[in-house]
């Protein structure tokens, strides 16, 4: 049984890794910064799922696995966000540069008066 | 096991150090911003798998507070550097109810 | 040579950098960054010497631990209060400007 | 177990909660009262010091050190912080009774005097203070440090003016610099020696224990030190932090907040210090303090600003203490007594006249509108008790008599004269003929005939009082004996035998 | 394997410190500091000191990183100091170089079997009915140092409202961005802030036996704060608000009240009472919690901007 638990985790945690290793070579490959957000955040999404999988097996209690599961969670939810934020300031960046192109943008404010 | 898991660890660590550093060279802040998400997503993939490696299970509360963490240094990166767009200039919103 | 060790070496080395930084950085931001490095590698001094002090049933000794928190809680004061005091020294400094400059066009 | 100790490092604490939640008026006021408590607090371990003829201890939380942490009151800490009591009180005084030089602020608030922030301050500087010479465990006097720093940076940039904004910013980043260096030392220690405990931490290294780890670690906490001291080289930060700073906020910072990493360096070398490495330490203080003495006395007599020379004075006076060192670690006995209560004295009568200084100048400032020499002739007839609180502070600096600085000058040139260091004795004369200079430079420019009419204004009688009474306080410490003053060798060496239950 | 990890952790933290030092742009030095926090987090658990790594993770890179990332705005783009002479570069090389390996010697020559205070603790910490010893050091053993840090929050606190341009330091802090938050960052802030602040609360409850405790459930709760504020859910209170400045005075006063109650219960300041010990520190634990929430949130924050003309 502990034999077959271990053989799952190490499964799980390798095809976890592989998908980490996939998302750096995107991250590395992939020109924009957009597309980098969108390879890195898909990526280590279900990298990190897999290995959370993997590493059930090997909770010390259900608490544990719980816990594992809300972290798995909690890490979804904070890199969708983050994702969006940080796609959302390119946007505006884009917007901006437009904007300054077309002559009417005022100068980006750097401090506070 | 033991092992085998720190060796995963290891791995997690050098795949983020390569993104992280081919992202460093090439890139503007953002991106250098979307590196050090990438490193703290490969954290708490190392700290999770450090927790059975180790024995610890008081390791998982450091992975959860460094998954409920890794969206502050982005939100304040925006909040500091979020470029002003072409129609900013009123003032901040008044706060919801 | 233990991972605990490695850990030594690398506060050493921690510090040789933040020394480097203090005496180097071009301006205030700089050197409080430089602080902050300096100030980790002491405390990863300390937790290499609550690690090798490991006895009791702990995994480390506690009481350095317990000094560590109070530091970087200490740390994390003076980096803000050098922050906040940079802030408003460019704001001073920059009205001072703004103010020159008005006196020179009139 | 006294309580008294307990007390010293938390009454001033209490003082916050009426500043940060009533109104101002009501929270100053509270401020001095607890001021004036902490007076009475220090007076009273000194007088239990010297009534029981031995140190006092507390052991916090009823856990002894090494595991908990001890409180120890012995003569050389209490009459150090009886002194800084005092003057923490008459400059709360001072600045409480007139607006300084903050024009702007007290238009601001209506009212006169320091805004409440000085006194939350001026209260955290008296308890970090009296836990810097009340802790025995080294990482409660990192504590101790940073407190003083939280207190005394704030102080300097009060005004918010450039000036003062980029002097608090050097300060800080100077004092940080010190208490990381003090911290790896302290942290060797603790890798060393698996305690913190200064008295039990002297007992395992007067066998030689922890070879040149611990030299090293001894040296980084005093070069820690130096820096939070402004103790040459590492005195650039002083000058501007203590010169461009209010008056009041002057004061206690060149009086009393240096004086805490100067207590700490001695009790490093004089008491954690085997006698052997401290007799190879010492000559290297001295030099630093002679270096001292001699370069930024010739700074401080080319100064045109009144509170640049007085600042740079501070940094002069600062190594008299330093040539202490190499006297006090002689196993001479008397003669090293001699020393050690020479350098003491010294401490307290600086602090005193430098007090009254500071504020002495402030106040001609204030009355002048300006503090440039050039335009000081004349000043007497304005601000006469003003310039009487400078000349006799300026006194204890040039080690004349009858004041402070002369019997600590006495003792200390007796002390080297005896044990044949010739050179300290020389620049302890040296070092009195500079700020003999400088002093009489500003004293003579105030008395002289003014060169244009003078302004129509008054010094503030009531607060140049304050300021003289300081001044005439560095003056009854030069009524001391010439000799060693039993007091301040209550409680030594350190141990905690007979301190705690 | 485990020494593997330890070196490449240890490489990876050097390179992320001297990226720091030697990168010219403040921006991106500010983003290396970040990823140097995380890295130097995963190192405290290696040491074994979860409690620190928690404190790290929370502070040294969560926190720390919105204070500086906020201070490069403010700055000017072209810093008016100049550069250091060139010249010195080998020079102060050289120095960092003796320095970090005179040090690395030192460390290495520590005694064997390292001295220690762990077997005192697990003596005199039965008798307080906590589980975890760095809580016992912290709030029961050198309860002293804990209380006067308290004491430096607050503190430092004062000095940045001492910056204020209002004398009298009223007011609320200015905003921490310039223009109304993104619809992501309110998102987050709405969805994330109340999971955080289960999370600060865990933290808190399990610190007296687990890893965990005050300093790192305050660290988390401004943390979560600070969410809110960047994704305009919250408005930042002004400072003279009477309930935030008892909840700034709650901890450090709650505690000094403990430990003065210690002569009457205990005997001695800062004892607590025999047979309640474990109540009393989550109590004070609790208020400590509160105050370092909201003073490290609001030092996050700076000076406040003065009176608001209404």
């Amino acid at each position: 049984m502990s034999l077959l638990a271990s053989a799952f985790t190490l499964v799980f945690v390798a095809a976890g890794i592989g998908f980490f290793a996939a998302g750096t070579l995107g991250l590395v490959r992939l020109p924009g910064t957009l597309s980098r957000i969108h390879a890195l955040t898909k990526a280590d999404n279900v990298g990190l799922a897999l290995i959370v999988l993997g590493l059930l097996p090997q909770a010390a209690s259900v608490l544990d696995a719980a816990k594992m599961v809300a972290i798995w969670l909690l890490a979804q939810l904070a890199s969708g966000a983050v994702a969006q934020v940080m796609a959302e300031a390119v946007m505006a960046e884009a917007t901006l540069a437009e904007a300054k192109d077309a002559g009417d943008a005022a100068p980006p404010e750097e401090s506070r008066p | 096991m033991a092992d085998l898991l720190f060796a995963a660890a290891t791995l997690l660590l050098l795949l983020a150090a390569a993104g992280l550093a081919s992202l460093w060279w090439a890139g503007n802040d953002l991106d250098r911003m979307l590196a050090v998400q990438l490193l703290g997503a490969a954290g708490i993939a190392v700290l999770l798998l450090l927790t059975p490696a180790m024995g610890d299970s008081s390791l998982l509360d450091t992975a959860l507070l460094l998954a409920l963490l890794a969206a502050l240094a982005a939100c304040a990166y925006r909040a500091a550097f979020g470029p002003t767009r072409p129609k900013a200039g009123r003032p901040p919103a008044a706060p919801r109810p | 040579m233990t991972g605990v060790h490695l850990f030594g070496l690398a506060g050493a080395a921690l510090v040789g950098c933040g020394v480097y930084g203090l005496l180097m950085a071009p301006g205030a931001l700089g050197r409080i960054l430089a602080f902050n490095i300096l100030g980790g590698g002491v405390f990863l001094i300390f937790g290499v010497v609550a690690r090798r002090g490991a006895g009791a049933g702990f995994g480390a000794d506690p009481v350095p631990q317990a000094l560590v928190i109070t530091g970087i809680v200490v740390a994390f004061c003076a980096t803000a209060l050098a922050a906040a005091l940079l802030v408003r020294l460019s704001a001073v400094d920059a009205e001072v400007a703004r103010d020159g400059e008005k006196e020179k066009e009139t | 177990m006294s309580a008294l100790l307990v007390l010293a490092i938390t009454a001033p604490l209490l003082g916050l909660v009426p500043l940060l939640l009533l109104g101002p008026r009501t929270g100053e006021r509270a401020a001095l009262g607890m001021l004036a408590v902490n007076v009475a607090i220090t007076a009273g371990i000194a007088e239990r010091v010297a009534q029981g003829g031995r140190a006092l201890g507390y052991a916090v939380g009823g856990f002894a050190p090494p595991l908990g942490v001890g409180l120890r009151a012995d003569g050389f800490a209490a009459a150090m912080m009886l002194m800084a009591a005092l003057v923490l009180l008459f400059t709360g005084l001072f600045a409480m009774t007139g607006p300084g030089d903050m024009t702007r602020k007290v238009n601001a608030r209506g009212s006169a005097g320091m805004p409440s922030t000085f006194f939350i301050l001026l209260l955290s500087l008296a308890c970090a203070l009296n836990l810097a010479f009340l802790a025995q465990d080294l990482f409660t006097l990192y504590v101790a440090l940073e407190l003083l720093t939280f207190a005394a940076v704030p102080l300097v940039c009060l005004e918010g003016k450039a000036g003062q904004l980029s002097a608090a910013l050097t300060y800080l980043l100077f004092a940080l610099f010190g208490s990381v260096l003090y911290l790896l030392g302290v942290v060797l220690i603790y890798g060393l020696f698996g305690t913190l405990d200064i008295a039990h931490l002297a007992g395992l290294m007067a066998h030689g224990a922890g070879g040149w780890t611990a030299a090293a670690a001894l040296a980084l906490m005093s070069a820690g030190l130096m820096a939070k001291a402004a103790l040459f080289p590492l005195h650039l930060w002083l000058p501007p932090a203590h010169s461009g700073a209010p008056p009041a906020a002057s004061a206690v910072l060149s009086a009393v907040v240096i004086k805490a990493p100067l207590f700490l360096l001695v009790r490093l070398w004089s008491d954690l210090a085997p006698l052997p490495l401290a007799q190879v330490a010492g000559p290297v203080f001295a030099v630093c303090g002679a270096a001292a003495i001699v370069f930024c006395g010739v700074v401080a007599l080319a100064q045109e600003r009144l509170k640049l020379l007085i600042a740079y004075s501070t940094a002069a006076q600062i190594g008299y203490l330093c040539l202490m060192f190499p006297l006090a670690a002689s196993s001479d006995g008397p003669w090293s007594a001699l020393a050690w209560t020479g350098g003491t004295l010294h401490l307290v009568s600086h602090a005193l006249s430098k007090a009254a200084m500071f504020l002495a100048a402030g106040l001609i400032a204030e009355t002048m509108g300006h503090d440039r020499l050039s335009g000081l002739g004349g000043v007497g007839r304005l601000a006469p008790v003003s310039v009487a609180a400078f000349g006799l502070g300026g006194l204890s600096l040039m080690g004349l008599p009858p004041s402070g600085g002369f019997v600590a000058k006495v003792m200390l040139l007796t002390s080297a004269l005896q044990q044949g260091s010739w050179w300290i004795a020389t620049v302890v004369l040296v070092g009195g003929l500079l700020a003999g200079g400088y002093v009489l430079r500003v004293v003579v420019i105030a008395l002289q005939h003014p060169d244009s009419d003078l302004p129509d204004v008054r010094e503030c009688r009531w607060r140049a009082l304050i300021a003289l009474a300081l001044a005439f306080g560095a003056m009854l410490v030069g009524f001391m004996p010439l000799s060693p003053l039993p007091f301040l060798e209550i409680g030594r060496p350190l141990t905690w035998e007979s301190v705690l239950p | 394997m485990s020494l593997l990890f330890d070196a490449v952790l240890c490489l990876l933290l050097l390179a992320g410190a001297l990226g720091v030092v030697a990168t010219g742009a403040a921006r991106a030095a500010v983003i290396a500091f970040i990823g140097y926090g995380l890295l130097l987090g995963l190192a405290w658990v290696r040491l074994a000191a979860v409690d620190v790594a928690l404190t790290e993770i929370a502070i040294g890179s969560g926190i720390s990183g919105v204070v500086l990332l906020r201070c490069v705005r403010a700055l000017p783009a072209t810093p008016k100091a100049p550069a250091p002479n060139p010249l010195l570069r080998p020079l102060a090389a050289m120095v960092s170089i003796a320095i970090a390996v005179a040090l690395g010697a030192a460390v290495l020559a520590l005694p064997e079997p390292a001295p220690s205070r762990a077997a005192d603790v697990a003596t005199a910490l039965p008798a307080t009915d906590l589980g975890n010893p760095v809580t016992g050091v912290l709030l029961v053993f050198r309860a002293l140092d804990t209380l006067l840090e308290k004491v430096v929050l607050l503190l430092s606190l004062v000095g940045v409202w001492a910056l204020s341009r209002d004398p009298a330091c009223r007011g609320r802090p200015d905003p921490l961005s310039l223009e109304p938050a993104p619809a992501p960052s309110a998102f987050l802030a709405r969805v994330l802030a109340p999971v955080g602040v289960l999370v600060g609360l865990y933290l808190l409850w399990a610190g007296a036996d687990h890893p965990g405790g005050a300093f790192q459930s305050g660290a988390v709760l401004a943390a979560m704060g600070l969410l809110l504020v960047m994704g305009d859910q919250i408005r930042i209170p002004a400072t003279q608000n009477r309930g935030l400045r008892l909840m700034l005075l709650a901890g450090p006063f709650g505690f000094l009240a403990v430990g003065f109650a210690g002569w009457a219960t205990a005997g001695v300041f800062l004892g607590y009472p025999p047979g309640a010990e474990k109540a009393v520190i989550i109590a004070v634990e609790v208020a400590i919690t509160l105050s370092i929430a909201v003073t490290l949130g609001l030092i996050v924050l700076g000076p406040p901007a003065g009176e608001e003309r209404s």
